[in-house]
């Protein structure tokens, strides 16, 4: 019955002759396209340039100043690091509805521990920071656990934190001055850097510590997601969830794990919340959500899970502040702005898919 | 005790720290005089069809009488008719019915009596400078609700800026006004307008905002660019924070309001309907009782009826 | 000779479908063991119960005479035992190494590794590509290319690279040159010549009949569900061993002992 | 070369002796599992009627009489009639954000062509429901031709059509006396018939038009999507669109039509929901993305497209319905009634996860 | 005699990897044409162009001597070429007699069917068990099974079936029966030789050598993105066609001009 597979036979004597095609060879649009295919948070990187240029071209000196430009920044810090949460999530094929909830309960449990109950602010900071977490693991094991889909099961903590969240401050605002003079840790990332200012104190480069926060946050993810066996199990969950299990991956602790950070980062950017708007506020962050969802999608990561970077959402959520702030500049109302927000969202996510077109 | 009249209060939204109080003036009072009390409210600002369901619900719960803050004062009328069609006596509180007689009684603040008021004295404070005054106007949002375009024009009004269409905020041609954004009502949104609006032009120095907290927001704005100090801000509404932040100087002045007292107004007028039908009466001169607006500053202006800010801490809410 | 992998009445249903009926199982140290069958006779399924990638409603399996409970195939992992899954089980958008290297990646040395968590991307490379090599799967260009851009059969070449660099005890393969080419094919039988050298036993499930008599010490037949008999290829016919699987013959009653 | 097929060849001329596993044979458990795992819309529909058999038992007729129960009728219908738009979308492993945006304007376009322009209320009508399926065709277009994805496509759309709809309406609400007096027919949907009232014309079961078309509207969508070819075409591009391309479905047709179909039927929404307000106000419908996507994946749809049934969304919204309701007749204060939903949201979901699991 | 499929310098490039390079192709009417490759070689590429599922980046493609340009599948169908592609292109969630009449649906005579467009869902589940039972899939219990709960084995045969059944031009088979049983292989190879008796001309792609020569009456030997010749089986031993495909072996040139 061998003599079948003599034909075979004779082939694995052959010398190890390396079959290899060609490489094409091509010019600087190939290489640019090539470059643009293998890092995808470039897409969304270029538009934002392309959109401060345009704006910088229409609106000179206004826009295209330090403090503009910086103001941005601020403007999309809390969004950025909620969007850094959400990116997380997302990377696993979920969808995180809780963030700006966690967000909002968590700042409330900060400013709350440490006026109601006279907790030392750095422990009421710690609790926060907790309870983030917390809600995060709640969501994670009904996720990985009880295998719900994390759509319904982040719609239905959103409702309950958010719940919780009234409930327990009673709707009640703790003031700027009052945290000014007595939790200033509170505003930590409220605190100012400026660089370049007039004598006045005005324009200049400001950086808050949430700025700083934020983009420390971008590249310590990205590090993460790209260079250690965790950054590459929440890619592989994201992407195929039953051969990621096949192939050794424990996806039910990569989960849980992922929407546990998410929620300690959504804790963060309660801190952060605090400083920006200087007070304690129950009623903020509504729309972190769709926000944060917007970042990540204009970003480039993929809703099916798997594809995209960190860096990309930070690109997309500049994007949408870019065009905020330029188009409220350029005089346009606050309804206008929105419909004109609304088309660039669609047109620059077009321009993406178009520039991956021509790559592929 | 078994409760054997039973109320419902339906606000626009019930995180608001003004409906919050509202809901306890009226819980409070509903206890005072042993009457069952339900709460209902919108989800978001200007979230109406779960006002109309809340109407359904009271009708089908049995209720006797409905307060209600109307998301959209004309669209839910057909459900108030609807429910005194089914023997309730209603009562708008804080925003009257379109036709106002669409319900059975109003208690209600003149809210853009109350935007006049803080225009009057702006005007009157900054003096001279009014007529070269940069002014940013921080709203409540796109949809335009009505207290805020009531809010928003009567201040121009009382700043001596010519309205466009009264209705509608957005349309005024002053150039004295830098630019209009939109809040949502939050710090958030407060501080992230005025940003928009100090990019625009820097030297901004007189700022209407729809509440306090927008105020708060807008006042962070300005700290961090080192303006405090030189820009004025006015409000509405008259919540506890805001008027120590009147004390603390970070806004000018406010114009109170009372919803303890329009909520539990409201209770009594119900309980005394359903003990033997007497309807509630009108203030004087009025189609509506009005619970009154006031002036809070510590700097009062000649002509400007005002209350200090002690007075003002007396009598605030949240 | 104690069997190093043993099964005992394995029952696994589907809704309505009885995937595995009552199936016993055999593996001996050091054996290539074939398991065929027609299409949906429940082989994959038997494979997946002894891998942990499913759990079986009744029955046990032990390895070397202790009996097993598992879970999750990382479990499997654990205890040495390595699969290629008929569906390859792989992260389309990762890259070949990545792949490879999925649930046991080699951090750097030093404080990179032990503190900044860092893996060594270079070494896991050098490996990924040594391996590929072995098979002769010359073709793949890049070895951080994503899977998703391989072709069928380089995807298969690559599943089963990753099960022969790290099945320690037991390596199973469901149907490992389903696709591949007839260069690559070959290779694949002598790597499980290699393997076998090395001492490790195979399970090999595969529908070419040439490829099972030439490698095979045992060959298991399975049928509706069901072990029918394992035969002796040296004893039998490939006619047989078909005819055996298709039920247009009685096996002897000796293999059914077996 | 031919002797090494000998073997394959004896097999041929073997008897077709079909091999056929036994049959599993179950008791009455085994039935109902096998029952549920087919008709997955079952399952809501049993978390549904437990839901209104405890609160009967708790609220007693409070809650279980004719009028109570079409009453959530009445409640759902606008979300019903939205989310059967949605499942279509989902079906189709997408989402649509603009559902709401679309339904307000459809019914301004309705209210604003009859009052602001004179125009026939039939004509306006008709240019209402116009409208909608142009919103829809652009999603479609967008989503099927310039291959964007779902998700952003319809949330840009959401901000410009929303924002259109207030430039246009000027934010003018129609008041529900004008178009009694003027143009009844944009209230039709409202028209009620009442089944068992008492003298005075109360209790008894409230129909509106609305609540009928919600029916029919829904139970049509059954049968086109399960017994004609462009249904299952509909689930096959959801399942996997680019299988579905390859085995010869117009892909690209499919999902425009979807979009549009769905764009239709939110404008129908639109009218209903003047019948159901009395009034034609521009600021109604925000919330009706998030509760229509509820309805839908409480009703078993999946977001990933190609699984589920319309009839399923029906219960789940049905069951929002009922939990709304319920809580409040019971007492519980509105934030105490978002926790509770929230809660149920998770329980209803892991309920039916949990009759699934058993089941295979 | 002019081929009934003609392809010319056809060219398809992903990103870096020039799958097609230049290749040509002919089928000739009536007749099995195998082609044989090494895996990446571009075969899966080569037929995908032919089938509209894959827009050439350069080239032509001929019909019985007339230019086409395929967007899309749709169009190679309404042309009578069905294809069995590698991946099989099903829908999971979707029964099997949904997936062998999707796009192709039976709707029901009388008003039911024209104004209600109502499918005719026996006579579609009659046919499709008919089909399958020709090709002796029988242990597919239930035609409403959805596909994903199929053994691999026997979604490729629900694939084969379905081509088998509607091809009325051309019929292209890529790797069809690498994940079928022996018997279900045999039956495969029976619904070629089937096909090939109704007059219709077939490609079919395979690294099963003795499947190839079996029934092939020309074998094109693909390598490196390029037809490499075009060989008579019965002038050539397996060895040697093994042999050109990995480059062992040059050519004969008489082959090339072919
Ligand atoms: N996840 C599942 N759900 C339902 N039925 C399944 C599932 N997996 C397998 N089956 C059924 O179980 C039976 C055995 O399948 P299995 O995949 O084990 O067959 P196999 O012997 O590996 O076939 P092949 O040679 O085609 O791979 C088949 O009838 C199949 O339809
Ligand atoms: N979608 C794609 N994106 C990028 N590269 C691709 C894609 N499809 C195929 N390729 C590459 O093109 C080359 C040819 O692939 P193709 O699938 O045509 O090979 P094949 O001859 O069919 O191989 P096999 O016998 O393994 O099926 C391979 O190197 C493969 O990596
Ligand atoms: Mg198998
Ligand atoms: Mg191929």
């Amino acid at each position: 019955m061998a003599d079948a597979q003599d034909y075979e036979k004779l082939e694995t004597s052959n010398a190890q002759t390396i079959a290899q095609f060609a490489e094409d060879e091509r010019g600087f649009v190939g290489r640019l396209q090539h470059r643009l295919h293998l890092t995808p948070s470039l897409v969304p990187l270029i538009v934002l340039v392309l959109a401060i240029i345009v704006f910088g071209i229409l609106l000179g000196s206004k826009f295209f100043s330090p403090f503009a430009l910086t103001l941005i920044l601020q403007q999309v810090a809390i969004v950025g690091i909620v969007g850094a949460a959400q990116s997380l999530v997302i990377l696993t094929a979920g969808i995180d509805l809780s963030v700006g909830a966690i967000m909002v309960l968590s700042s409330v449990v900060m400013g709350q521990f440490t006026f109601r109950y006279g907790l030392p602010v750095e422990v009421a900071v710690a609790c926060g920071l907790l309870c983030g977490s917390l809600c995060g693991f709640i969501n994670g094991w009904l996720v990985a656990v009880m295998k719900l889909p994390p759509f319904i099961v982040t719609l239905g903590m959103w409702q309950i934190i958010l719940a919780t969240n009234f409930l327990y401050s009673a709707n009640e605002t703790i003031r700027s001055q009052d945290i000014a003079t007595e939790a200033p840790l509170l505003q930590f990332f409220g605190t100012t850097l400026t660089i370049g200012a007039d004598e006045a104190g005005r324009g200049g480069a400001n950086f808050t510590y949430g700025v700083i926060f934020l983009v420390a946050l971008v590249l310590a993810l990205t590090y993460v997601l790209r260079e250690t066996a965790w950054g590459r199990h929440v890619y592989a969950v994201g992407d195929d969830p039953e051969a990621a299990e096949l192939s050794g991956v424990r996806v039910k602790r990569t989960l849980i794990s992922v929407y546990m950070l998410s929620g300690l980062i959504c804790a963060f950017a309660g801190w952060a919340l605090i400083g920006r708007i200087g007070s304690v506020s129950p009623t903020s962050g509504q729309l972190a959500n769709i926000e944060s969802i917007t970042a990540v999608v204009i970003g480039g990561i993929s809703l099916f899970g798997g594809r995209g970077s960190v860096l990309g959402m930070l690109f997309g959520a500049l994007i949408v502040g870019v065009f905020t702030l330029g188009l409220r500049l350029l005089g346009a109302d606050a309804q206008w702005t929105y419909l004109l927000i609304g088309l660039l969202i669609i047109a620059a996510v077009a321009v993406d898919q178009w520039i991956r077109r021509v790559s592929n | 005790a078994s409760h054997s009249v039973s109320t419902c209060l339906i606000t626009k939204t019930d995180t608001n720290p003004f409906f919050v109080k509202m809901r306890e003036g009226a819980a409070a009072k509903a206890e005072e005089l042993g009457v069952e009390l339900k709460t209902f409210a919108g989800k978001i600002d200007g979230d109406h069809e779960t006002q109309v369901a809340a109407i359904e619900t009271c009708i089908a719960d049995g209720a006797k009488g409905i307060l209600i803050t109307a998301s959209d004062s004309s669209s839910i009328v057909s459900s108030v008719q609807q429910a005194r069609d089914a023997g309730l006596l209603v009562i708008a509180l804080d925003t009257p019915l379109t036709p106002i007689d669409a319900a059975d009684a109003t208690f209600a603040t003149d809210n853009f009596l109350a935007g006049e008021l803080i225009g009057k004295w702006a005007a009157a404070s900054l003096g001279a400078d009014a007529a070269s005054a940069k002014i940013g106007l921080l709203n409540l949002g796109v949809s335009q609700p009505t207290v805020g375009v009531l809010r928003n024009q009567g201040f121009l009004q009382g700043f001596g800026i010519e309205l466009g269409n009264p209705n509608k905020w957005g349309d005024e041609t002053d150039p004295r006004i830098v630019g209009n954004d939109v809040t949502a009502g939050t710090e958030e949104g407060g501080r992230k307008a005025m940003e928009n609006l100090l990019a625009k032009d820097s030297e901004i120095n007189m700022v209407y905002t729809i509440n306090e907290p927008s105020a708060a927001g807008a006042y962070e704005a300005l700290k961090s660019i080192g303006r405090e100090n030189d820009v004025l801000i006015v409000s509405v509404d008259g919540g506890c924070p805001g008027v120590q932040n009147v004390a603390d100087g970070v806004i000018g002045a406010t114009s109170q309001q009372y919803p303890l007292l329009m909520a539990s107004k409201g209770i009594e007028a119900i309980a005394a309907w359903a003990k033997d039908g007497t309807k509630p009466t009108f203030s004087e001169g009025k189609n509506f009782f009005d619970t009154g607006v006031a002036l809070v500053t510590d700097k009062p202006a000649e002509g400007i009826e005002s209350i200090s800010v002690k007075e003002g801490m007396d009598k605030c809410w949240g | 000779m104690e069997p190093i992998l043993k099964g005992r009445n394995l029952v696994k249903r589907y809704g309505k479908v009885t995937a595995l009926d009552s199936c016993d199982f055999d593996l001996m140290p050091g054996e290539i063991l074939a398991v065929i069958g027609d299409n949906g006779a429940g082989k994959s399924t038997l494979i997946k119960t002894i891998s942990g990638a499913v759990i079986p409603d009744a029955g046990s399996i032990y390895i070397e005479g202790k009996e097993v409970k598992f879970t999750s195939p990382i479990q499997a992992r654990a205890h040495g035992i390595e699969t290629v899954y008929q569906t390859l089980a792989m992260s389309p958008a990762l890259s070949i190494a990545d792949n490879m290297f999925m649930g046991r990646e080699i951090k750097k040395e030093g404080f990179m590794g032990t503190i900044f968590r860092q893996l060594d991307r270079k070494k896991m490379e050098t490996l990924a590509r040594e391996k590929l090599t072995e098979l002769g799967l010359m073709t793949i260009q890049n070895i951080n290319q994503a899977v998703e851009t391989l072709s069928g059969g380089q995807r298969q070449g690559v599943a089963v690279a990753r099960a022969a660099a790290f099945g320690s005890k037991v390596i199973i393969l469901d149907e490992p040159t389903a696709a591949l080419g007839v260069k690559e094919s070959r290779k694949v039988l002598e790597l499980i010549q290699d393997v076998k050298a090395r001492g490790i036993p195979i399970i090999l499930i595969s529908h070419n009949m040439p490829h099972v008599f030439e490698v095979a010490d045992r060959i298991h037949i399975h049928r509706l569900g069901k072990r029918l008999c394992v035969i002796d290829p040296k004893d039998y016919t490939m006619s047989d061993a078909v005819a055996f699987m298709t039920g247009a013959k009685e096996p002897p009653s000796e293999a059914i002992a077996a």
